[in-house]
């Protein structure tokens, strides 16, 4: 129980206290995420050498408690938000004489992580809605850090997330007029395919899959990522609109009647192509650096839906495996980009993509970071994000969806052509934009890290690959 | 008793034309006022009606506030702001 | 039936009769201030004859809230009362101002 | 057992009497009004479920009751928040 | 019969003022019928035999909706000429949809499932309160309570990101003393409302509520300059509900055979609860208040 409990209540303990006295808040919060790192591994490896545990919080048993359960997905998850939380606030730190953030930085990340181990243990309908509902409000909390010019964008997102958190509460109320339970692993194979059922469980994807800006639910993410400062972007898309995701997946595997799942896939299927298309080619058109990289979140959450559609359809191992795989690729990948991105932008000054012109020559470190993680994102072998293509391609090759094969080379050719873009742009050297001031090195290398990390994966690809199996 | 329920709510309903129709302003927070006091009448008889006692305490929490939203009112739109000019004059 | 029974019966059918009264008043009246005579002195008179007819009918403790309850509608009534149209009031007697967007900063 | 119904069928129509406003609009301050609203519809919904014992002389079901005040703080909290935003917004200069 | 007939009209009612607020025309008349909506609702919740959400909504709406809004109106500089919305597009899409949820509602089966009910009953007398919607909310759910408060926290921590000044004018004579004479009754009837919690409707969350709707009475006529994130025994206050919980929670797991997060253990369990109870109407009580009437003076974001 501890190790769960810790992992919980460490960073909200934190934040509690640096909101008391903000002037320890620096110190206290490395302090704790550092803490964290060995906490989340150790829970890790129990969980893979001893099997899944689950609790009954305050010991009521099934039924009455709300439950959480630590299997090898959410122990992963769990080390990811930790790892992610700690490069990302060490990012912050390496830029504080720069450009700092407001102080409020620090106790609302440390809420963002609290709220995210949260709901991954979380197993609990209703717990997952407040959940839900936290995590929304601590992503708007972050986004307004960048001042007016974010007020916006914060507040749509805010509206958004309200009436998302809304559906799907309204989907676990009618859930709960049939079978009076909240407890998933109960209500497991329960659910008649019945017409309630198919409405609350339509209400609750919508719900859900406007949170995780699935397209076409996806209007308010490009705007909210990219007003944000860089290091909350790298938070949003990394780790924020994959909890809603983690939700999904929940539903759709443990809930949802078997006659419902075809129906699903194919609504899920089409999400995703929709998303790996449009989201690339906006990529692709899109003027300003920071909005690529959304747009690219997009565009990459749509693989992971697809794998996700698959999982119901074929119900192989290969595409969970496919589907987390894509997501913690992602999450690292995503979060090199925003810093690097971030980086790029305070130096240079430039919030178009055209401007990046010969930024291999001035600020070599972050583009290197750039084009690795863009890399993963394309699927370039290796790399985590070849892994899970592989892993999805694998599956698809053993399902005859051939059409699907088509559909994922078309979308790796616009993610290359959006990476490349960026890429060539700053390997022209003829006339580089000349940075503000001298590149400091420090951020660029914490940039680079979680970049690296994603390569890393490849050689943890066996566990890794037995761990996500067992899933199913 | 139920009667008494039924003619008290009727009492809000025909409020009601006011709170939609209008005109002014202060019709319509008039129709707050009313259905402030006549909540409170209908509070007290379902208390007895249903045997549920807390209903008073609810009756009392709406009687103490009732004040709150003119205050409120007051304070944030009152004369001294010039932003206030067109909420509720059309005659 | 006794007669402290028939007295509870008579005053609540008056109170509801009051609370009638005020609602037709707020539809008739031809101005906004003479609605709002007819809403609060109607209402809370209205009220407290519901009140003593109920506490008839109960047990001495809920008949004291009760009574404190409708003291507490008549303060807060006359008070919300009379900022409502002092409100208005001043609302009418100051016309449209010239429009200052900035006034906020 | 009607009112059972007839309290669902409420519920129902204020979620659509909400949507109605959140996408019409215009203001963003009645867009934030119709998401309570719609809150009010959900929260209508899960009370009227609580009261379906009572049609059959057992208590009220305190567990949803439990859950629509912990929804009805969270509903608070975030119209509070998107106030606030908006208070912002509007007073920034143009 | 009759009682039907008063639900109809209550319902009735509730749709139209619903409605009225979504179409009015001025802005203000939207946020005027709203108000009245929230008086409603808490009637129909009184109907529908939920005494404690009438407390809360009666708290909230009658005491904080109008204050917050009116505070948001106050920023519309008069009509701002939005042009009108189109009204048929949206209106027959949204008819669709409620068709498909009032024949989706209608299919809910009438007769309850009680399995849950029945546990929650079986344990009330080692949850430590005898009112089962308190001891769901400070026992067997207690977690869901938990992230609530931290929610309210959030949105406070939100809003202070984004401050936007209000002046505060000299409230009218009438209106401070009237404010003056409530605010001891609104203290003693919260303080009754978190006791009386343990056992019947009431608890923490109505009596930090009402206690909220005071202070913003009280703040708006000027008084209480006391109250403000700066001031460090507010912002103590603030974080005290979420501190005592996890406190009480952490507390608890080290004792002795308690193996599980939040489970309090049953001799003690009375008294942790209202201890949690305690600071959580406190902290409630502020945080709203501090969210609805904001800062007294201008002040860069970050303390």
């Amino acid at each position: 129980m501890w190790p769960a409990v810790l992992l919980v209540t460490l960073p909200l303990a934190a934040a509690l206290l640096m909101l008391l006295w903000p002037r320890r808040a620096r110190v206290l919060h490395f302090a704790v995420a550092v803490g964290l790192l060995p906490l989340a591994v150790s829970f890790l490896l129990q969980v893979t050498v001893s099997g899944e545990q689950q609790w009954f919080l305050g010991n009521w048993g099934p039924l009455l408690a709300i439950r959480w359960q630590a299997d090898g997905l959410t122990t992963l998850l769990l080390l990811v938000s930790v790892t992610l939380h700690l490069l990302v606030s060490a990012y912050v730190g390496s830029i504080q004489r720069r450009n700092p953030l407001p102080a409020a930085f620090w106790p609302l990340s440390n809420l963002l992580l609290a709220s995210l181990q949260a709901l991954w243990l979380s197993r609990d309908l209703f717990n997952l809605y407040v959940c839900l509902e936290l995590l929304g409000m601590v992503a708007v909390a972050l986004v307004t850090l960048s001042g007016d010019k974010a007020l916006r964008p914060a507040l749509d997102y805010l509206l958004y997330s309200l009436f998302a958190s809304l559906c799907y509460l309204l989907g676990v109320a009618l859930i709960y007029a049939g079978y009076g339970v909240l407890d998933i692993p109960m209500l497991a194979g329960q659910l008649e395919a019945n017409w309630l059922n198919a409405v609350a469980l339509t209400l609750m994807t919508l719900g859900l899959m406007l949170k995780a800006a699935c397209w076409p639910l996806h209007l308010w993410l490009p705007a909210a990522h990219a007003s944000a400062p860089a290091p909350v972007s790298a938070l949003l898309s990394a780790l924020v609109v994959k909890g809603p995701l983690f939700i999904l997946y929940l539903l759709w595997t443990t809930l949802a009647p078997a006659a419902f799942l075809p129906a699903a896939a194919y609504l899920l299927a089409s999400a995703a192509l929709g998303a790996m298309l449009f989201g690339g080619i906006a990529a692709i058109r899109t003027p300003y650096s920071k909005s690529l990289v959304a747009y690219s979140t997009v565009a990459q959450l749509g693989y992971a839906t697809l794998a996700l559609a698959f999982i119901l359809r074929f119900n192989l191992p290969e595409f969970v495996a496919a589907m987390w795989l894509f997501v913690l690729s992602h999450a690292l990948a995503k979060a090199a980009c925003f810093l690097a991105i971030g980086e790029l932008q305070h130096t240079l000054g430039a919030r178009q993509v055209e401007q990046l012109k010969g930024a291999s020559q001035t600020m070599p470190l972050a583009m290197f970071a750039f084009a690795v993680a863009g890399g993963s994102l394309i699927g370039l072998p290796p790399s985590g994000g070849f892994l899970a293509k592989w892993a999805l391609l694998l599956g698809l090759w053993q399902s005859q969806q051939f059409f699907w094969l088509l559909a994922l080379v078309v979308a790796t050719l616009l993610s290359a052509a959006y990476v490349f873009r960026v890429v060539v742009l700053a390997f022209d050297r003829a006339a580089p934009t000349a940075p503000d001031f001298s590149p400091q090195r420090l951020p660029q290398y914490l940039a680079l890290l979680p970049a690296l990390l994603v390569w890393v994966m490849a050689v943890f690809s066996l566990p890794l690959l037995t761990l996500l199996k067992q899933e199913l | 008793m139920t009667l008494v329920l039924l003619l008290l709510l009727f009492s809000m309903l025909l409020g009601l034309w006011r709170v939609i129709k209008g005109p002014t302003l202060l019709d319509r927070l008039l129709t707050i006022q009313l259905f402030g006091s006549s909540g409170v009448a209908i509070l007290l008889v379902l208390s007895k009606l249903l045997a549920l006692p807390a209903l008073l305490d609810v009756a009392l929490l709406i009687a103490i506030l009732a004040a709150a939203a003119p205050a409120a009112l007051v304070q944030r739109l009152g004369k001294s702001r010039a932003d206030t000019r067109s909420l509720g004059k059309t005659p | 039936m006794s007669i402290l029974q028939l007295c509870s019966w008579l005053l609540l059918a008056l109170g509801v009769v009051f609370f009638l009264a005020g609602s037709l008043g707020l539809l008739r009246f031809a101005d906004s201030f003479s609605r709002l005579h007819a809403v609060t002195k109607a209402d809370t008179l209205g009220l407290g004859l519901v009140v003593i007819g109920l506490s008839l009918q109960s047990h001495w403790r809920e008949a004291c809230l009760m009574l404190l309850i409708w003291l507490v509608v008549m303060g807060s009534g006359a008070v919300s009362c009379q900022l409502l149209a002092r409100f208005s009031h001043e609302q009418q007697a100051n016309p449209v101002e010239p429009a200052d967007p900035g006034q906020e900063d | 057992m009607l009112s059972f119904y007839l309290y669902l069928a409420t519920a129902a129509l204020l979620l659509g009497v909400g949507s109605l406003g959140l996408w019409r609009g215009p203001e963003l301050l009645r867009r934030i009004l119709a998401l309570n609203v719609i809150g009010a519809g959900i929260f209508m919904l899960m009370v009227s479920l609580a009261y379906r014992p009572v049609l059959y002389g057992e208590p009220a079901d305190s567990v949803l009751h439990a859950l629509v005040l912990t929804g009805l703080v969270v509903a608070v909290s975030a119209t509070a928040f998107a106030l606030a935003l908006l208070g912002r917004l509007l007073a920034r200069p143009q | 019969m009759g009682l039907l007939l008063f639900d109809v009209v209550l319902c009735a009612l509730l749709l139209t003022l619903a409605g009225a607020a979504m179409l009015s025309r001025q802005l203000v008349h939207a946020v005027t019928l709203f108000i009245a909506f929230g008086v409603m609702m808490a009637l129909a919740w009184a109907r529908l035999q939920a005494p404690d959400l009438a407390l809360a909504e009666a708290a909230i709406g009658a005491g904080l909706t109008g204050a917050l809004c009116f505070t948001a109106l106050a920023r519309y500089a008069g009509d701002a000429g939005y042009p009108k919305p189109k009204l048929w597009l949206p209106l027959v899409f949204v008819a669709a949809v409620s068709a498909l949820l009032l024949y989706s509602v209608f299919q809910i089966p009438a007769q309850p499932t009680t399995e849950l009910s029945e546990r929650v009953a079986e344990h009330l007398a080692v949850s430590g309160v005898s009112h089962p919607v308190t001891a769901v909310l400070l026992n067997f759910r207690a977690w869901d309570t938990l992230l609530e408060l931290l929610v309210l926290l959030l949105a406070l921590l939100g809003a202070r990101q984004v401050p936007s000044q209000l002046p505060l004018h000299a409230g009218w004579s009438l209106s401070v003393s009237w404010s003056r004479l409530l605010s001891p009754m609104l203290l003693l009837l919260s303080a009754y409302l978190l006791w009386r919690g343990a056992a019947a409707p009431g608890g923490a969350f109505q009596a930090g509520a009402l206690l909220a709707s005071g202070l913003v009475i009280l703040r708006l006529n000027q008084q209480l300059a006391w109250l403000s994130w700066q001031n460090f025994a507010v912002r103590t206050l603030v974080l005290a509900g979420l501190i005592a919980f996890v406190m009480a929670g952490l507390a608890s797991l080290l004792l002795p055979g308690q193996l599980v997060w939040l489970s309090w253990p049953v001799a003690l369990a009375g008294g942790i609860i209202l201890l949690v109870e305690t600071f959580a109407t406190l902290a409630i009580a502020l945080t709203l208040a501090l969210l609805v009437v904001g800062e007294p003076e201008q002040e860069p974001a970050d303390a």
